[in-house]
């Protein structure tokens, strides 16, 4: 399985996510520049990585949403390819409009770096498949524009569908209904804004990412097989 | 504000304009009759007046930094570059140095404390080296009234927004409250990184022909001058002559810091040398980089990327612009240069060559507008030997050492954990990422930040620390104590330590009793690096911090790097579990002159400071290594402010532990700041081997419990509450008195 | 050349944080006449006369980039400048 | 009870990266017009009549908290709303 990081300007948690996946996960990841990759076809799944993209300075995901690899980006989206925000990269992808709602200043002003407690609410999809229903689990977050904002019919329809995959056990930010993931309808498009990848040795603190990237690995795997 | 552009050489002799910038009659008259042999024209003079102050010839501190003890078969690079190098072994090296911000963010405090950030992490990438960490060393006033509290808030908030930008973790820092530094803030930054010994860059423009590059941030009208500014006592009348205040680009930055180690990695046949601009920007890195080499320089200003239009030649050459960097490159290489920028989208061009001779030559509309021998401005810049005079407050100390009475122990304990120095700091540290880079092994909150080293089994610690007080009550000692405090901080955190870097916030050294503390606490700092093995290798100065008349505590602060060998090695602060044995390494004496309990209940501190030895300090120190490089400590912390008694609540914290102990310590010794100590847990199948290794060093106290309940049978009283109480104590002192 | 003046507000519906934060800042530093803050971005473009009308073009900025349509709204001014 | 809207900008000399970002950004989007965009920040108060004038009161506010002197200067507009 092969995994496309998509590097903009002012990204900073990119070789992060290269190295979680290639030394941690042992799959292959490629960091590829956002300003001139214009097809991501030789990939199976894109992570769009933290950082300060633009450097933030319109809003956050504002100016990056325009990068030529988002084409690329929406083109796998469509094709039922998983494309994964995490931080930056799920503002990125809520002003691009492949996830609804958007992410605002977080209610208290500051930026926040701290480890989360999570609860992953649906399981039965490919980002989440590894975990245990409702685990509680402790991810790290590091942003200062994480609150997560939606209308209430959307509310209502990321409900209905399942589409809410971690909840915040104690919000830290000021989300609409605790919210630090969601998915699209499809099931395709991830985005959420602890951050997984900063989260797969012990050494570091928590091993409880290593399950998105094991979930996705598998369901991946799976479906080679059955081709 | 920068009025009569247009003065003739002899119009500035008669005016006296020299003397705004910061340059005395007697250097002016050096400059006119030896230097030159004519007058300065007006750009010449300001070209001067950037170069010889403080800050850029480190004219009044030269002869003290002198006394620093540099050398160590572990430096690769001692003071003088961008930053000092350290061998960690396998071919790498570490990089490190500090940099004070006090003035610009006394007077903007977001874009003060953001710049200094950025300006400190320049000088690590210059050196080749790619950024790994940062902290941030920070003094201010009691956090009670409005404009302390809106100086601590933007200060904070300036340094998170440029590191948290950039992609750099903030993990470790001080913060320190006391009136002392109400008007004269401090803010130091520190940064690290590391680099292979191969990559290792020099500022140097060498080779007649070659060029000389500007690339990053235009030029405008920003804190032009700078450096003579930030060299000179702030009071209120010089407030409205201030040129622009310097805002920091983190985006433009990051750019700028991946494109410049592309071309050190990539292009390493072609690129000469590079060098921030940061004080004195353009004149003091290109005159540096040539005076270094022995070259001369010629620069074209109408090639300087502005931002502004009709500078004038003083104004391009003082601005102080942030994310810029000068590079030197081969002649015919311009292009190869100018791709690597190009696809970060970041400005780069040639704007002059090194030339024959060691004339420094600017050109501006066709015209010759300076032309000076290029050492003068970058060496030969005056050294003062300042009268040295010991301070009344010295002479007239008390020998009398304060005995705190405590009635109630408990009760001491509950306020001393809400005093805002010994307060929990995390509502301030969580407002930066300090898990960036994915390295981050122990985070802020433990007694040193801990990195590991990807791809090998060693780690770095480093801290930042300095007691002010102390080095008030005697400068001398004080400045041993700095280092002692930095080196326990490294060894509890399972690490050798490597070398040091520091800021030395002082008064006006004009001032006989004020150079005295620098004087003083400089031979102190000396005498302990030399003997923890510790070369400085870097650095900075910061005088002037008065206001008023009144100086801050004489501030040195030390910036400490460590190696971790074994991962396994690491140690934190806090207990682990329940039922492990608690120690006090070293011994407890009636310390109170200088500590915070002094301060707490008397307000102030004074007398005469308690006494020190470096010798027993080193002895517990390796000792208590050797039982970490062993396997046999479950946690260690060093005990400093607030005594005994706080390093063992911080303990308890993390892991919401109790304890049960009994001592025969009075329930006043648990508050003694007696130095060299530290508070160890050992598992109890380690605790033989422990005790053996330790001798009479350390004495058991007690165990670890799960009980919510901090109890402690002293001679006298008994300290007892719930620990989720201290704890709550501890953490919501500060976010509210901050409120 | 024209001048645009850009001002990009919160929706009525939605909570501003910021707005929230330094009403909450105004009232601690004593002003308790204020009753509410809203903080928005306030825009000021200098642009060349091109082949589209201003306002056209204004329309598409705001609604691709300077605004989020999701949560903000916008509204903007032109004025003519001098040639100089 | 009035409505006071309050423009800050950056005083001249002073570096907009928030700005430039945006003029870059708008120009990569073939807005090749936009010759410079300054980005500030915009304040809707609303305050109810206290005993010192309302002007006052705003420039101070101004002043202390929405806008950094150093950096910034400010502009205000005050209307008289209806009492609803
Ligand atoms: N300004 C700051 N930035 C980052 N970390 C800080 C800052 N101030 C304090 N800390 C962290 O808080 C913890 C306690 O600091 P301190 O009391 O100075 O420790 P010590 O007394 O062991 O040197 C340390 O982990 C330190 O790194
Ligand atoms: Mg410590």
């Amino acid at each position: 399985m092969k995994f496309a990081v998509p590097v903009f300007p002012g990204s900073n948690c990119d070789h992060d996510m290269v190295n979680a996946l290639r030394d941690v996960l042992q799959v292959e990841a490629d960091l590829v520049p956002a300003a001139t990759t214009t097809t991501l076809d030789q990939y199976d799944a894109v992570i769009l990585p933290g950082g300060f993209s633009y450097g933030d300075y319109l809003r956050s995901g504002a100016i990056a949403r325009f990068a030529p690899v988002m084409t690329a980006i929406k083109a796998m989206a469509a094709a039922g390819k998983p494309v994964v925000g995490i931080c930056n990269g799920f503002q990125i992808l809520t002003e691009a409009g492949l996830l609804p709602g958007a992410l605002q200043a977080n209610r208290r002003g500051q930026f926040i770096c701290q480890t989360s407690e999570l609860i992953v609410k649906n399981t039965s999809t490919q980002f989440t498949s590894a975990y245990e229903p409702d685990a509680h689990i402790q991810l790290p977050i590091a942003h200062g524009e994480g609150n997560y904002y939606c209308d209430d019919d959307t509310l209502a329809e990321l409900r209905a569908n399942h589409q809410i995959l971690f909840e915040y056990a104690a919000n830290p930010n000021g989300s609409v209904a605790n919210i630090a993931g969601i998915m699209n309808r499809q099931g395709n498009v991830l985005g959420m804004m602890p951050h997984p990848e900063r989260a797969v040795e012990a050494l570091l603190g928590s091993t409880d990412g290593l399950g998105l990237f094991q979930s996705l690995i598998a369901r991946q795997t799976q479906e080679v097989a059955h081709a | 504000m920068l009025k009569n552009q247009t003065l003739s050489a002899n119009e500035l002799r008669d005016q006296k304009v020299y003397r705004d910038w910061g340059l005395t009659d007697d250097e002016y008259q050096l400059i006119s009759e030896k230097v030159l042999g004519r007058l300065p024209n007006y750009t010449e003079a300001g070209l001067f007046s950037g170069m010889w102050s403080e800050h850029c010839s480190y004219k009044n501190s030269k002869p003290v930094l002198k006394k620093f003890w540099t050398q160590g078969e572990q430096v690769l690079e001692g003071p003088g570059e961008g930053a000092g190098i350290i061998d960690i072994g396998d071919g790498q090296a570490v990089v490190f140095k500090a940099e004070s911000h006090n003035h610009p963010s006394a007077v903007e405090p977001y874009e003060g404390a953001a710049t200094g950030v950025g300006g400190i992490i320049r000088d690590i990438f210059s050196m080749g080296a790619r950024p790994i960490a940062l902290l941030d060393s920070l003094r201010f006033g009691e956090p009670d009234d409005a404009h302390t509290k809106y100086l601590i808030s933007q200060v904070v908030a300036g340094i998170g927004g440029y590191g948290n930008c950039i992609g750099i973790p903030t993990v470790g820092g001080d913060t320190v409250f006391d009136a002392s530094y109400q008007k004269n803030p401090l803010v130091n930054a520190m940064c690290v990184g590391i680099l292979d010994q191969a990559d290792i860059q020099k500022g140097q423009a060498t080779g007649i022909g070659n060029s000389v590059i500007y690339v990053g941030a235009k030029t405008g009208r920003d804190g032009i001058n700078g450096a003579s500014f930030a060299s000179a006592e702030f009071n209120d009348a010089k407030a409205t002559q201030r040129s622009a205040v310097q805002v920091g680009d983190p985006f433009m930055e990051k750019l700028l810091m991946e494109a410049c180690l592309e071309v050190i990695h990539e292009h390493r046949d072609v690129l000469i040398g590079i060098q921030d601009m940061g004080a004195a920007g353009l004149v003091s890195s290109s005159a540096e980089m040539a005076s270094k080499a022995g070259s001369g320089l010629e620069l074209n200003l109408d090639l300087v990327p502005q931002r502004e239009s009709g500078m004038t030649p003083f104004e391009l050459m003082l601005s102080e612009s942030q994310e810029r960097m000068l590079l030197c490159v081969k002649a015919g290489a311009e292009a190869e240069i100018y791709a690597v920028f190009e696809k970060y989208g970041l400005d780069a061009v040639k704007i002059g060559e090194v030339t024959e001779g060691h004339q420094y030559q600017l050109f501006h509309h066709g015209q010759l507008v300076a032309d000076v021998p290029v050492d003068a401005l970058a060496t030969k810049a005056p050294v003062y030997q300042r009268d040295k005079k010991r301070p009344s407050r010295l002479t007239k100390q008390s020998h009398h050492q304060f005995m705190p009475r405590l009635v109630d122990a408990t009760g001491t304990l509950k306020k001393m954990l809400q005093q805002p120095t010994i307060a929990s700091k995390k509502s301030l540290y969580e407002t930066y990422d300090s898990q960036v880079q994915t390295n981050t092994v122990v985070k802020p909150g433990s007694d040193a930040g801990v990195i590991r080293i990807r791809h090998t089994d060693k780690a770095l610690a480093m801290t930042t620390d300095v007691n002010g007080r102390y080095l008030y009550l005697n400068p001398r000692i004080g400045g041993e104590i700095a280092v002692a405090e930095a080196a326990r901080n490294i060894i509890a955190s399972g690490g050798v330590p490597l070398g040091i870097t520091d800021c030395l916030n002082y008064g006006n050294p004009e001032k006989p009793e004020q150079f005295y503390d620098l004087d003083e606490s400089a031979q102190g700092i000396a005498r302990a690096c030399q003997l923890f093995n510790t070369p400085v290798i870097s650095g900075n100065v910061s005088l002037n911090n008065e206001s008023n008349g009144e100086a801050i505590y004489p501030t040195p602060m030390i910036g400490m790097v460590g190696l971790i060998k074994h991962q396994r090695d690491i140690t934190t602060q806090d207990f682990k579990q329940a039922g492990d044995g608690v120690y006090v390494l070293g011994t407890t004496g009636a310390d109170f002159n200088g500590s915070e309990i002094q301060k707490m209940l008397t307000g102030q501190v004074s007398g005469e400071l308690f006494d020190f030895d470096l010798v027993t300090e080193h002895q517990n120190q390796r000792l208590l290594l050797r039982a970490i490089q062993k396997g046999l400590v479950a946690s260690a912390h060093d005990v400093s402010e607030g005594g005994l008694i706080v390093a063992i609540a911080e303990s308890c914290f993390d892991h919401d532990l109790g304890v049960t102990l009994t001592s025969d310590l009075s329930a006043t010794d648990f508050f003694a700041e007696t130095q060299s100590r530290f508070v160890v847990s050992v598992k109890p199948a380690q605790q033989v081997a422990f005790e053996e290794l330790m001798g009479t060093a350390a004495t058991y106290l007690g165990q670890t419990t799960t009980d919510d309940r901090l109890w402690i049978k002293t001679a006298d009283q008994a300290f007892d509450l719930p620990v989720s109480f201290a704890k709550q104590l501890w953490e919501e002192a500060l976010p509210c008195r901050l409120k | 050349m024209y001048l645009v003046k850009v001002y990009v507000t919160y929706k009525d519906s939605i909570l501003d944080p910021k707005g929230e934060a330094v009403n909450d800042a105004l009232h601690r530093l004593g002003y308790e006449n204020v009753q509410s803050v809203e903080l928005g971005k306030y825009f000021e473009l200098k642009l060349a006369a091109g082949e589209r009308p201003v306002a056209t073009e204004v329309d598409e900025m705001c609604d691709q980039l300077l605004a989020n349509v999701n949560m903000e709204t916008y509204r903007y001014e032109i004025t003519e400048m001098e040639a100089l």
